[in-house]
């Protein structure tokens, strides 16, 4: 019995202490993992949809947390006045799974701004045309203040044909953030601009 | 971090306990050897040398299957490693050594499917070319680079050259042979194989009644490798100096150069290896299997139970044998006379059969001294009878118990038991065989003016050996052929005078024989003084008694034990026969091969309990290897011993033949055409060789 | 002395891939350019010397029966860090090695070095081993790494040093192209060391 | 459907050895011969699966609620390498003929990356249990098919006459290299 006490004794203690270090080095570097994220996988789009910002919208991003959730807002600020915002939601119902959405709505305006996929899982050559920016331009100036939803739907927007479901998912995490936008815009601009000062 | 924590020490937790009550419950026993070498692998279990995992590896390296350096993720020092831990325990263990073994044939047509050649030439019809092809090497190199130990070397003809003493069985090269002709074989092995049809062997090979690998000891001995030459006779022949004295060597008779030139002196050359290793002082240590605790009798010390014994004994078993004579040798030492097998010889080979650690019994007699159920008693596990064919055959003439009249064995016995018999000026010698020549030869030696040897067919027929014929007739026995004894007369109860009659072939008969007959009214008489009687030898069975175990033995009408022909037991399980007194009389080399033989089956008999049949068993000559012509072979002079001039030989009895020298043992084994060993057209192939060794020569520097 | 010994090793006669055939999946997969190949190398050697050291430092308390699963989860835990630290400083490289970085857990080479050398040799031998053989790696994966991308691209480190004029082979890069590589160049290791063997007869 | 798509992806499009190089060092070394290859294969589909199913149920029901994603790799090779280590031991001890047949292949498998790789593929593709099942099961067909193909030829290897420096492993590599390039036909096609 010795030796199988002494065998648990060290596998555990082993384990104890690897996850005691990794847990460790995960809390230290959390933060830095996350903008460096931020960094390489939405930099990219951000830089796209939110083109000729005065601000670094990664720099100012927030986070905020309402209905229970994380969303990271990545800001245009203009004359200390938040222009335009970005966003990232799920789209449900893809062929893959989620496929997340970049959207980035202009204030003034209370219309789409631009949007971008930031991630999917869709078939290649099938699904994933749905994510081509110039499919998406169809989302811009859409009015956030009604459901965004395709035709067959009964909304604005067409769906690619032959990659239907896939184009319903990003309708879908479009609606999302809109809706979001909708609900919180006092909200999120007051953070953005408390973060800013 | 609490949470990471405590789900990582959970989970550490429970494997550490599943594994740690696993192997206590589901514990299986290991073989310690191999734990200690799956402790010096890497454990890494990458799978790079072929073998599943290092616990697998392991296994094989500590089965012999694997070399110690196999490990390709531990690097050297573990193979150096391993090699440690097995150099100490890889001596318990039967060395098995690596070998060619190409037999050619069917193998040859399992490993080839090209343009529908089954056989060896498939090599060729991939390769192109003639090849010399020792055991159907490709001449590679493969395995002299894979062997660890360097104990492979590539030979001047490129064949692979194996030194026993640096092999040790890791089987590298087994695997790596592209070929797939090398295999591990233990000497075991190799005494339990008997020839089959499916091989590629050479006529005399198949001749041969011992199975000696013949075209392999030339080979050595062309080489100038006289130990390896040794060792490969005694593989299947423990008497090879006495062989290659008496043996009429059947072998020569189907020598493929015999087809176009005079034969091989196969059976000098094996002489002259033979008194190579009496002339080094020292017998050859031969292989031998780890002891079996098994233990067996061998009842006859002729060659048939010298030959068992000595077979057994490098099975692993324990072996006794018990002799009626004050002396072991049989026929070879009571029947055989001194001119043609000088004694010490025989004593000397003896001498190296029983060091192996025989036990012998002498001067006790089967059924009077000791019986089967005595040997039962004493915890023997199986019997070897092989108590030869002493009894001779009788004329059933009259006249036959006068005195003067001897029987051919009796009188030939007489001279190693000390009193050598006195004969008269005129001799008659009754018989073809051997035994009347050695007697007639014999009588000429003891003083005889005048020897008759008196055989009833003509010299066609005649059983004995044609050498001997001519010896005898050299020394001036007078031979009257078509002619037999029909009374002996005496005088005061010694013979003075014999009628004979003529005798005359018939026609052949339906089965081609063709019968003497007398001719009547023929009958002569003739002035004698000695009759002897040497027209063939019965066993005598005298120890058979209705009461005891012995009674229970069969027995044929020729007076022979019967025995099951595949096993060589006898009615009683226990028991097996072989040699004369179970064919009848034959020749000394045909009693080796039945002792061999017989040792497989008791072997088997006594580890296994069954006896395996031998698949396709090699019986008679293959058909298609005896050739009437053979294209390219040029005649060279076949080697002749010296003899001793007739006049000096025919006062005494020393030997006749001698031994040939080293050179003429060179010169006779480049005689052989190595057929077996080479596929196809000698000379094309030679010429080839030469071809590339000055280019390859070049190359190198 | 032996400390030399033990380093230099890593680069003549125990060179991974091509003297031991090991690690295998990281070198076909991650070698599609050099600096990936550069990357992994280094990662992999930081592996290795970390776990050769804490292997080596408890071999005398590690029970037998759980020694691969102790072993296994030490090397476990550096790789996580690795992949920690690679996320926060290195991005790109997490992104391009993608799930070869959890798999240098199962890299035989760091398993084998943990259980052949480390668990039988003091500290310091372990780590210079760790460090001679990571290495080694390092420089074979780069290697091989700049000759399929400079094939496969015409570029070297992302550098372009062919030219326009090239014609990429786009078979370098993907799957079989690893494969014939590595090939080629363990065929041609062969043929140079017979040759100095040789010569040097 | 998807299910189809699944299975032709994971055999023969993104196949484990050729394509997604995975499980490459006892690839090479067990394919020598055909008997080892097939006892390999066999063993393969069942670790994987196995360890499939069980890292799975590991991630999803306990370091996703936990929020310890980060420990993935640690836990699954530790859950990984105890388990095949316990059924190796199990199954020594009560299921004699079958640990002749695939058991002995058992602790190669531990250490080999197509096992912990198909794992991590499963939880990076955010499979549900059943596409984990189907995946897993048809990766390790995969790496089955290669294995036993690849078998085939290097048993060829042996009667034919390669130049010196190519033997072994570097012949073996060139030939994988060139089964690859026959997997890339795949491609595209479904």
């Amino acid at each position: 019995m010795n030796e199988i006490t002494k065998m648990v004794l060290v596998t555990t203690v082993i384990c104890v202490f690897a996850a005691a270090l990794l847990a460790g080095l995960k809390q230290g570097l959390s933060a830095r993992i996350a903008r460096q994220e931020d960094y390489y996988v939405r930099g990219p789009v951000i830089q796209e949809l939110l083109k000729g910002s005065p601000n670094d919208p990664l720099a100012d991003k927030v986070i905020i947390e309402l209905d229970g959730e994380e969303v990271g807002v990545y800001p245009w600020i203009e004359e200390g006045k938040v222009r335009r915002i970005a966003l990232e939601r799920h789209g449900k119902g893809g062929y893959g799974g989620d496929v997340v959405v970049m959207t980035a709505v202009d204030l003034e305006t209370d219309r789409i701004y631009g949007v971008r996929v930031t991630q999917h899982k869709e078939t290649p050559g099938v699904g994933s045309r749905a994510a081509d920016p110039v499919y998406l331009k169809r989302y811009q100036k859409l009015p956030i203040n009604q459901e965004i939803r395709l035709t067959r739907d009964g909304g604005q927007v067409d769906a690619l044909s032959g990659a239907t479901r896939s184009s319903t998912a990003i309708a879908d995490g479009v609606n999302r953030a809109a809706q979001f936008v909708l609900k919180h815009e006092e909200e999120i601009v007051k953070r953005i601009l408390e973060k800013k000062m | 971090m609490w949470t990471a924590v405590l789900i990582m020490g959970g989970i550490g937790c429970v494997a550490a306990v599943a594994l740690g009550v696993a192997s206590r419950i589901f514990y299986v026993k290991e073989d310690p050897l191999v734990n200690q070498i799956e402790e010096a692998l890497p454990g890494a279990n990458c799978g790079g040398c072929g073998f599943a995992g290092c616990h697998a590896a392991a296994v094989a390296i500590a089965a012999g299957k694997a070399p110690p350096n196999i490990c390709v993720g531990g690097g050297p020092e573990v193979g150096a490693r391993v090699a440690g831990i097995m150099g100490m325990e890889v001596v318990a263990k039967e060395p098995e050594l690596a070998a060619t073994d190409c037999c050619g044939g069917q193998r040859a047509a399992e490993k080839f499917f090209y343009n529908g050649v089954q056989d060896c030439r498939a090599a060729q019809m991939l390769f192109g070319g003639s090849k010399l092809c020792g055991h159907g090497c490709l001449g590679f190199g493969t395995c002299a680079k894979s062997c660890p130990f360097g104990a492979i070397t590539m030979g001047p003809d490129r064949l692979p050259v194996f030194d026993p003493e640096l092999c040790r069985g890791c089987g590298s090269c087994v695997r790596n042979c592209p070929r797939g002709i090398i295999s591990l074989v233990s000497s075991t092995a190799k005494i339990l194989h008997f020839n089959r049809y499916t091989e590629c062997l050479a006529p005399c090979r198949q001749k041969c009644p011992a199975q000696i690998d013949i075209p392999t000891y030339i080979e050595h001995i062309r080489e100038g490798r006289y130990r390896e030459a040794i060792l490969t006779i005694k593989e299947r022949n423990p008497l090879p100096l006495t062989c290659g004295r008496v043996c009429p060597h059947p072998c020569e008779e189907v020598c493929r150069r015999g087809v176009e030139d005079e034969p091989v002196a196969i059976n000098h050359l094996k002489r002259f290896v033979a008194d190579w290793e009496m002339n080094q002082g020292k017998h050859l240590e031969v292989p031998m299997a780890p002891p079996t605790g098994k233990k067996v009798a061998v009842i006859g010390g002729g060659p048939a139970g010298l030959s068992c014994a000595y077979f057994l004994r490098r099975l692993g078993h324990e072996v006794t044998i018990y002799e009626q004579m004050p002396q072991l040798g049989g026929m070879l030492r009571y029947g055989i006379p001194e001119y043609r097998l000088p004694k010490r010889i025989l004593d000397w080979e003896i001498e190296g059969i029983l060091r192996l650690g025989i036990r012998v019994r002498t001067e006790v007699k089967f059924g009077d001294d000791f019986d089967l159920e005595f040997l039962r008693a004493a915890g023997f596990d199986a019997v070897f009878l092989s108590v030869g064919a002493w009894d001779s055959r009788r004329l059933g003439i009259e006249g036959e118990d006068l005195e003067g009249v001897w029987d051919g064995i009796r009188f030939l016995r007489l001279f190693h038991l000390g009193e050598p018999p006195e004969v008269g000026e005129r001799v008659v010698v009754v018989g073809g065989g051997n035994t009347a020549i050695d007697a007639a030869r014999s009588a000429l030696r003891l003083g005889a003016k005048r020897v008759v040897l008196m055989y009833r067919r003509s010299r066609d027929e005649m059983p004995a050996n044609e050498m001997e014929i001519e010896a005898a007739e050299a020394e001036g026995v007078e031979i009257l052929f078509l002619a037999a004894p029909t009374k002996i007369l005496g005088e005061g109860g010694s013979v003075r005078r014999m009628e004979f009659i003529r005798m005359r072939l018939t026609d052949p008969d339906p089965s081609g024989r063709r019968r003497p007959e007398p001719m009547e009214g023929s009958e002569k008489l003739m002035e004698v003084d000695t009759v002897i009687v040497a027209i063939g030898q019965s066993p005598g069975i005298d120890f058979v008694r209705e009461d005891k175990l012995t009674g229970q033995l069969r027995v044929t009408r020729w007076n022979t034990i019967d025995a099951q022909e595949e096993t060589l037991q006898t009615s009683l399980p226990f028991v097996f026969t072989g040699g004369d007194c179970f064919t009848g009389p034959s020749i000394a080399v045909e009693a080796i091969g039945a002792g061999r033989y017989a040792a497989r089956c008791i072997h088997y008999f006594i580890v296994e309990g069954k006896i395996p049949p031998i698949p396709s068993r090699q019986r008679t000559l293959i058909k298609d290897s005896l050739l009437e012509h053979l294209e390219g072979v040029q005649p060279v002079p076949r080697v002749h011993p010296h003899e001793l001039p007739v006049n000096r030989r025919i006062r005494n009895f020393e030997e006749v033949e001698h031994t040939i020298s080293p050179d003429e043992a060179q010169r006779e084994a480049n005689r052989c055409l190595r057929c077996g060993l080479i596929c196809y057209n000698r000379d094309v192939v030679e010429a080839l060789i030469e071809e590339q060794t000055p280019s390859e020569a070049a190359a190198v520097s | 002395m032996r400390i030399i010994r033990e380093f230099t090793k890593g680069f003549t006669t125990e060179l991974t891939p091509f003297r031991l055939v090991l690690g295998l999946c990281p070198t076909l997969a991650v070698t599609t350019q050099a600096d990936n190949g550069l990357g992994m190398g280094l990662a992999t050697t930081f592996v290795l010397v970390c776990s050769n050291v804490l292997v080596s430092l408890l071999r005398h308390i590690i029970p037998q029966k759980v020694r691969i699963a102790c072993f296994i989860v030490m090397i476990a835990t550096f790789v996580v860090a690795v992949e920690l630290l690679m996320q926060a400083f290195f991005y790109p490289l997490y992104q391009r090695l993608g799930i070869f970085v959890p798999l240098i857990v199962v890299n035989c080479i760091i398993l084998g070095r943990a259980e052949a050398f480390a668990s039988k040799n003091p500290v310091m031998y372990s780590a210079v081993d760790g460090l001679g053989i990571g290495l080694g790696f390092t420089l074979s994966l780069t290697v091989l790494g700049g000759i399929r991308e400079l094939l496969g691209t015409g570029a070297l480190f992302g550098h372009p040093l062919l030219g326009a004029s090239f014609e990429p082979f786009g078979f370098m890069i993907k799957a079989p192209g690893a494969f014939v590589t590595l090939g080629i160049l363990l065929f041609l290791m062969n043929l140079l060391t017979s040759l100095g063997r040789k010569r040097a007869h | 459907m998807e299910y189809l798509v699944l299975v032709i992806s994971a055999v023969l499009v993104q196949n484990i050895l050729l394509a997604q190089y995975l499980g490459n060092c006892p690839f090479l070394g067990v394919s020598k011969q055909m008997e080892t290859a097939l006892g390999m294969s066999g063993a393969v589909i069942f670790v994987i699966t196995l360890a499939s199913v069980i890292t799975w149920m590991i991630y999803w029901w306990v370091l996703i609620p936990l929020h310890l994603e980060y420990l993935q790799t640690i836990a699954f090779i530790l859950v990984i390498a105890s388990l095949v280590q316990f059924i190796e031991i199990f199954m020594k001890k009560t299921m004699e003929p079958l640990y002749r047949a695939l058991g002995i292949f058992l602790p190669l498998i531990t250490t080999n990356c197509a096992v912990l790789g198909v794992a991590l593929l499963c939880i990076k593709n955010d499979y549900s249990f059943g596409e984990m099942l189907v995946f897993s099961i048809s990766s390790s067909v995969g790496y089955a098919l290669a294995l036993i193909l690849f078998a085939g030829l290097r048993e060829r290897f042996a009667i034919s006459r390669i130049p010196e420096p190519l033997q072994g492993t570097a012949i073996g590599l060139v030939t994988a290299g060139l089964m690859s390039l026959a997997f890339l036909g795949f491609t595209g096609m479904t």
